[in-house]
């Protein structure tokens, strides 16, 4: 069970990798908005998965919050991009 | 799963929060543009709660919040002053950055530019 | 080793797989509307997958789980399509033929957008 | 070893960002890289067990913050050199 934790966490950290090359070369806002929208489902499930490795019920409440505010940015950055704010 | 993995990571912790106030105070005092300024103040503010809340923490401790899980096994805790403290400054931090906004908007209305060169009459 | 920890483990191996795999093809794709298509789909499978796997695990946990599991259900199709709409209404073809692209200004009765003589001003 | 690797990928990603966020001529997406700042700094203020902390900065940093910038963005100019190009979508404001 340690293992598999081991590589899910070496998965999470290069798909952070990967996501944050793409903002730093995307042409486009939209290529980037892209990239944080992706950052912020990673960082969700990594918080979820560190909850389970501290042992503590109190942390899930953190990944909730960020479950459901996550998105309000990334909306707002397209409401802005349509030219519609 | 063992707690006991910061060894030389809190160092690590202080120079990273260290560098982002170094990062965040070149942006606030070259930068000419004024959106540009308060995004270096709100990465300064980064950079000092990180650095507060890596001051408190212990090696090996829990979070200082009481549930069940905790009372069934008790392990020590983490400072809670210093999360208390940044706590506050978080919500402080987001109200400085908001008016300096605010006045932002208002100096961009009433002289057309943003550039701090431009900006010569203290008057408005 | 219980049942239920095989099965949490595996849904966390196939989570973390689908993660990874949605980053490298928003690394990969090459342009925005493929980006999106790489980017928010399987990075929703992986993390819905990843959260089930730790409820699964801490079968206590299992009603956390699921509210999480519907918040991601629902935010990420979201900011998908107002991201997707946003690109459009912008003037941002996808890769196709230049032939293509009149049929898609074809629907600017629809949904106005810039077109591609537009897009150069 | 296994936290070593992920502390390592998040401190170069936040001062990375943070070093974007400076130098990005596009206010724009320097907007985004302090969004990416907040969400790295919430996940480290996880790991250093503070969870109302990082509960804090993940509703503000996240939400609120990128919020008030994008409107100060509309409400001006997206440039940080201002003679360059103008938003093509900015509406008038004066």
């Amino acid at each position: 069970m340690t293992y598999i934790i081991y590589i899910a966490f070496i998965f999470m950290a290069a798909g952070l990798i990967f996501s944050a090359i793409r903002f730093v070369k995307g042409p486009t806002a939209g290529d980037r908005t892209v990239a944080l929208d992706t950052l912020t489902t990673i960082g969700v499930a990594a918080l979820v998965l560190l909850g389970y490795v501290f042992q503590r019920f109190v942390y899930i409440d953190v990944a909730l919050v960020y479950a459901v505010l996550g998105f309000i940015g990334v909306i707002v950055i397209a409401r802005y991009l349509e030219g519609a704010l | 799963m063992n707690n006991t993995y910061f060894d030389l990571l809190d160092y690590m912790i202080y120079g990273t929060a260290i560098l982002i106030i170094l990062i965040g105070l070149y942006g606030a005092l070259v930068k000419k543009s004024l959106i540009k300024i308060v995004i270096g103040l709100s990465v300064v503010d980064s950079g000092v709660n990180l650095l507060i809340v890596a001051i408190g923490y212990l090696k090996g401790g829990t979070a200082p919040i009481f549930s069940p899980g905790y009372l069934a096994n008790p392990i020590k805790m983490v400072d809670p002053v210093p999360q208390a403290l940044v706590l506050t400054a978080i919500v402080i931090g987001f109200g400085v950055t908001a008016v300096a906004l605010a006045l932002v908007i208002r100096l961009y209305r009433h002289h057309g530019t943003l550039n701090i060169d431009e900006i010569k009459d203290l008057k408005w | 080793m219980s049942i239920l920890e095989i099965i949490g483990g595996i849904l966390i191996l196939i989570g973390s797989a689908f993660l990874f795999l949605g980053a490298l093809g928003i690394f990969r794709m090459p342009d925005v509307y493929n980006r999106l298509q790489a980017g928010t789909k399987a990075t929703t499978l992986g993390g819905m997958s990843l959260v089930l796997g730790v409820g699964f695990l801490e079968p206590s946990w299992m009603l956390k789980s699921l509210i999480i599991i519907i918040f991601i259900a629902y935010s990420n199709p979201i900011s998908s399509h107002a991201l997707a709409r946003a690109m459009y209404r912008r003037g941002h073809y996808p890769l196709i033929k230049d032939k293509d692209k009149e049929k898609m200004d074809a629907y600017r009765e629809v949904v106005p957008h810039k077109t591609k003589e537009e897009e150069k001003s | 070893m296994i936290y070593f690797i992920l502390i390592s990928v998040l401190v170069v990603l936040i001062i990375g960002a943070a070093v974007y966020a400076i130098r990005q001529k596009d206010l724009l997406y320097a907007v985004i890289a302090t969004g990416i700042i907040s969400l790295i700094l919430s996940i480290l203020f996880y790991m250093l067990q503070a969870p109302d902390v990082a509960l804090t900065e993940a509703a503000i940093g996240v939400a609120l913050t990128t919020i008030i910038f994008i409107i100060t963005i509309r409400n001006t100019v997206r440039f940080e050199d201002e003679r360059d190009k103008k938003d093509k979508f900015k509406s008038a404001v004066k």
